[in-house]
């Protein structure tokens, strides 16, 4: 296994199905003679030419619905955000269009597409740039919701996304970028969509998390077991669909949860995953299911009080200690 | 860009009277079935919105006759008249409007989505400017592929004012894109009269912000349309390069089947003016005059079309439902 | 006091506003010469003419930013989409703009604006017309989100929300524009935003719901109390801020919740409210709390699936039973 | 339409050398401001995005300077320069780049959010065209309240190609609303030149779509901006018209603190051709040629503005973060 980082594993995976498949192309704003605004599709314009990696104006909704018309007709398009934040403006494609086409022509259009792009915050980006939009894309049939917090999941799932049929939202983590992790060297690797992972095993609290918070939650159960608590770490990686399955079985192992994620509380990622629980698992549930989410407000500019409105460790470690009902 | 003259493009040939025939019949069939929709919907057979194209119907048979039959189309939600004029047929678009499984979209999509993937008809949308961008992805996949396939992509006057229209214009003139843009301009976008939308009359000079080549054409007269239609294809499949069409046309009746045709925002003088300039009776009394048809000629092929509209009506009337299950499937790709 | 129509409860408290204050400001689609596509705005532009009441083209994402604008330098626009499923082209006005500007601006710039049209689904209107959009707004720090049900909810929370200073995010509903009911007359009717309403007094088992599922609620309710099971059926009315005392003050006597919305169910405000009152009332509750939403697919044309897919009485009255263990 | 030729427009005064001294000394201090704020985030001091505006100084300065004190302006994210014009005082700004909450916005928004109600600076936008339709709005409120202010807006040559460029746009000619829509054309995008992205080179011409007028304006002579200027704010205060400049200037640094001035997608021969026509250099000899300096005099201006700047970075470094407390403030109203 090599070990290589999150950006180099989203490259690779791009890489390889470009090589695999005539039918997948890359397009967005700056992916071809930048080499990508955080460099994720470097070289590839030089492999495959400027038919294939194809450099946009600044006009989501209209490349957005370029490559929804691509994917009508069958092409596999790549579409780049160069952050989720300005899919905003093209929203409209992703939701009335892409979500829907197979649905409302009966089955006939399919629409394998792939939007991608870095979400959620980085550093002291203020307010527009500092969104996390998975609960919004996840609330929608016809879509699909992929999330890796590794290296290896950046390029499975990518891969995945890239072959599947239907439309993919795929929501890469701006701060995981030079996060380093073996991924295997196989070509054929390839991680199913849908499938949770446990990322951690533990028996006392489940913390359920995505994308940035997988490291997070592992510093916390790391924290946590200097105290004997043994935390399993429940990595969602798919948000939708949602792999219940997963989600449960630890639950109902540990009758508590926690469920951390990076967005704003309200109807986020994690009211669906406390709802899921509730329901399905209310009779194994030792306390309530607790959330760690960013705070409520828009993201402020100045690093201390960004520093607060974030998720960290500590919160989650409290949270987890609160449903053990040790705080 | 200099705004290019109606000629006849190289190889093409001049449609001859069995082909105006052909048209005349398009046309008149389209008028037939867009009036038994509307009683049909007046009955209740058919429900949500529903769009008419009466008055229009030398837009859709004028260009499509233009067109080859791997071509690519694409509209918004006044589409039954392409649709038909594609050669899809009376019962599967009357069945789409009755929510019927025998329908093109299998009642799924109903009278604003209709789709028919072998003819390359891609739908009926409802967003207003959102097939725009969409074809102009279809002519990239074209381009991408190098077929020398055509996009056509229809949207009402009122659309150019949104977003859209502004970024994929500009995208398909930047890489080329073999797509035919079609501004039906039927004078109104629901109750709104252009001049109250945009702020410059000359819809089609919009092109030149895109250095798009453009043409006014006259919509009622399908021979002139398919004149303009056939230059602006034979750019798209040999030069190319996207075209901006303004069809002039009028729609006689109200916007969808809760609009009056008049009263509110417009005279019945003015509806009954542009009804002298009736693109079935324009080509009707051509091909009369012309010595190509007869009035019992006329009169059969409406007869004829009639028919085949009644039996479109009751094909769909008689058509089940899709099963309920059908609810849940069509959201992800089988086995997904 | 007066029966009228929801409708006529929602012109009245337009033109209330009109009159009461110069700086309010009626701009959308069909608004004024059309007297609006749903007729909500009938007889304004006689009486305010055309600077007040201004049809605008179709470009939802300008005249939404236009009335930001407006707001910014203290206007009081009240901005009509058609239906909300077209403002998701203008998105990026409500939720980076909009809901931003005073916390970006340090509190300098205010955004008294109100967004309103009607929301969720009517008759066979198929995929791209029928969406609920709640939730996501929702989501949103810096917007609030009303939902009246009733004509006297529409005409004094549109008031209230006429008269914020902040984002307000109204959405109607289109099904209930011909509704009736009693609205006070006194031209000072006004209900504050971010209180729910009690609609009906039980205490076997509490039913949340807003705008059409309202009547849904009550018509369950109505059935349950022939089976002598007493439904409390509180309204939200205002979705963002929550009323979270009233929710939980109602779980409190009945130990037992079911929670109604039109849309989607995933992170759909149900889920928001499962998670408050899974957290807030764990130990008060006899049983999960059951969620009754449209189904988790795209609308249909055809009038049998369509029904199939939204919420009904029936599905109501099942959910209720299941959680009172009845069935 | 044709484009309007520069001429003064009656009333307006010819600017003296006080004038032209003053122009000076604040495109220096912009220069030497953005000099140092680059050196600060290379420290830490400074966060996120960072955008600076050298080398465009005599965009803002011309602009502004044609402007009254109670008009609007509004800009994208790089806005320093148009906030330094427009009076807001170098520690203001400074002291927001690094986040204190003696910062124009209170350390909330940042370089990309500057704001400055007093001074009808109303931001700092991020998204790419998104203020354009809000200064459409502001022009709007000013048309609707009757009042003779004007809004100038300015973004990128490379929003032109976005939706909200071309809906507002239509609008605000549509209603003659009194607005300045300047494109600051530096040439590119991020890595992307103006080729790359827009379908015709002549951005100006984009206003005949919306019958609104246009010119093309040479960014590096102040002078030249300062009229092209007068003559729009002219056209909007008294004739309630929408005019769309096309100022030509470039930018010397990279697009952010993490761009590269060159290297990539242009050559240092390129940006050494620019640099050659620098404004400040223009006007400084101008002036020394008019006999209205003397490098004394220039020496003395600099020296001035250096150590405002160097008291601004002084500023900010001892000024106060906010309160941990505020970071929920200001989501809604107070009360609220
Ligand atoms: C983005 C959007 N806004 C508003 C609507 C509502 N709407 C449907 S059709 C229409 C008028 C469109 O007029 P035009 O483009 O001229 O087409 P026509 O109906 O005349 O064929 C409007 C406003 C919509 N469907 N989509
Ligand atoms: C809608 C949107 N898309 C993409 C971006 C990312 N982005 C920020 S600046 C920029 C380039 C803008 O270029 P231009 O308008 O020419 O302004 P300049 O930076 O040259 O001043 C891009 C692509 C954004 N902020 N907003
Ligand atoms: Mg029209
Ligand atoms: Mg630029």
């Amino acid at each position: 296994m090599a070990v290589i980082t999150y950006r180099e594993a989203l490259n690779q995976a791009l890489r390889e199905e470009l090589q695999r498949d005539q039918n997948v192309f890359l397009m967005g704003e700056e992916v071809a003679e930048y080499d990508g605004a955080y460099k994720v599709s470097r070289g590839l314009l030089k492999e495959f030419g400027p038919m294939r990696i194809v450099d946009t104006p600044i006009a989501e909704l209209g490349f957005a619905g370029i490559g929804v018309g691509a994917a009508m007709v069958g092409l596999r398009p790549v579409i780049e955000f160069m952050t989720w934040n300005f899919a905003l403006l093209a929203i409209d494609q992703v939701v009335n269009a892409a979500a829907k086409l197979r649905y409302m022509s009966g089955g006939q259009i399919g629409c394998p597409i792939v939007f991608r792009g870095p979400g959620g915050s980085a550093l002291q980006l203020a307010a527009q740039h500092s969104q996390a939009w998975e609960s919004w894309y996840a609330h929608i049939p016809g879509l699909k919701v992929v999330m890796p917090g590794t290296p290896a999941d950046a390029k499975g799932l990518l891969k995945s996304a890239i072959r599947d049929d239907d439309p993919v939202v795929f929501i890469e983590g701006e701060m995981l970028y030079n996060a380093k992790g073996e991924v295997p060297e196989q070509e054929e690797f390839i991680i199913p969509l849908g499938k949770a992972e446990v990322k951690r095993v533990g028996t006392h609290v489940t913390m359920i998390c995505h994308s940035k918070t997988v490291n997070i939650a592992l510093k916390a159960a790391e924290q946590l077991a200097a105290e004997s608590i043994e935390a399993e770490v429940v990595d969602l990686r798919t948000i939708r669909p949602l792999d219940t399955e997963t989600i449960l079985a630890s639950v109902a192992k540990t009758n508590r949860a926690v469920v951390l994620e990076e967005g704003w509380p309200f109807a986020g990622v994690g009211a669906q995953v406390v709802d899921l629980i509730q329901s399905e698992a209310f009779d194994l549930l030792d306390a309530p299911v607790l959330r760690v989410t960013g705070a409520d407000v828009p993201m402020p500019y100045n690093k201390q009080l960004e520093r607060l409105a974030k998720v960290d460790a500590a919160k989650a470690v409290a949270a987890a200690k609160r449903v053990l009902y040790l705080a | 860009m200099a705004t290019s003259a109606v000629s006849r493009p190289k190889g093409a040939s001049a449609p001859g009277a069995e082909d105006l025939k052909k048209y005349l019949r398009q046309m008149v069939l389209i008028r037939r079935f867009e009036e038994k929709a509307g009683e049909a919907y007046s009955l209740g057979k058919i429900g949500g919105f529903c769009h008419l194209y009466i008055g229009q119907e030398a837009v859709a048979v004028g260009t499509i006759a233009a067109l080859r039959s791997d071509d690519y189309l694409i509209s918004a939600y006044r589409e039954h008249g392409q649709a038909l004029a594609r050669g899809m047929t009376p019962r599967s678009v009357m069945a789409e409007l009755f929510g019927k499984v025998t329908g093109c979209s299998r009642g799924k999509g109903g009278s604003m989505h209709l789709f028919d993937l072998k003819l390359g008809f891609m739908g009926g949308h409802g967003i207003v400017g959102g097939q725009i961008p969409l074809a102009a992805g279809m002519a990239f996949a074209c381009k991408y592929r190098g077929t020398d396939q055509v996009v056509t992509c229809y949207f009402g006057e009122a659309a150019v004012n949104i977003g859209s229209f502004h970024e994929a214009l500009n995208m398909a003139s930047l890489w080329r894109l073999p797509a035919i843009f079609i501004i039906e301009n039927n004078g109104y976008g629901m109750g709104t009269a252009v001049a109250r939308a945009s702020a410059s009359l000359d819809l089609s000079h919009r092109a030149y912000s895109y250095e798009m080549a453009n043409e006014v054409v006259d919509g009622q007269d399908v021979l002139t349309v398919r004149n303009a239609m056939e230059v602006a294809v034979a750019r798209a499949r040999i030069e190319k390069k996207p075209t901006l069409l303004e069809i002039r046309t009028y729609r006689y009746v109200g916007h969808s089947m809760s609009d009056a045709a008049h009263g509110t925002y417009r005279t019945k003088e003015e509806v009954e003016e542009f009804r002298k300039r009736d693109p079935i009776v324009l080509l009707r009394d051509r091909l009369m005059q012309e010595g190509q048809l007869d009035q019992a000629g006329y009169d059969a092929l409406e007869k004829d079309v009639i028919a085949e509209v009644e039996d479109a009506i009751q094909f769909a009337d008689s058509s089940p439902d899709p099963e309920p299950s059908e609810l849940f499937t069509d959201v992800y790709a089988p086995g997904a």
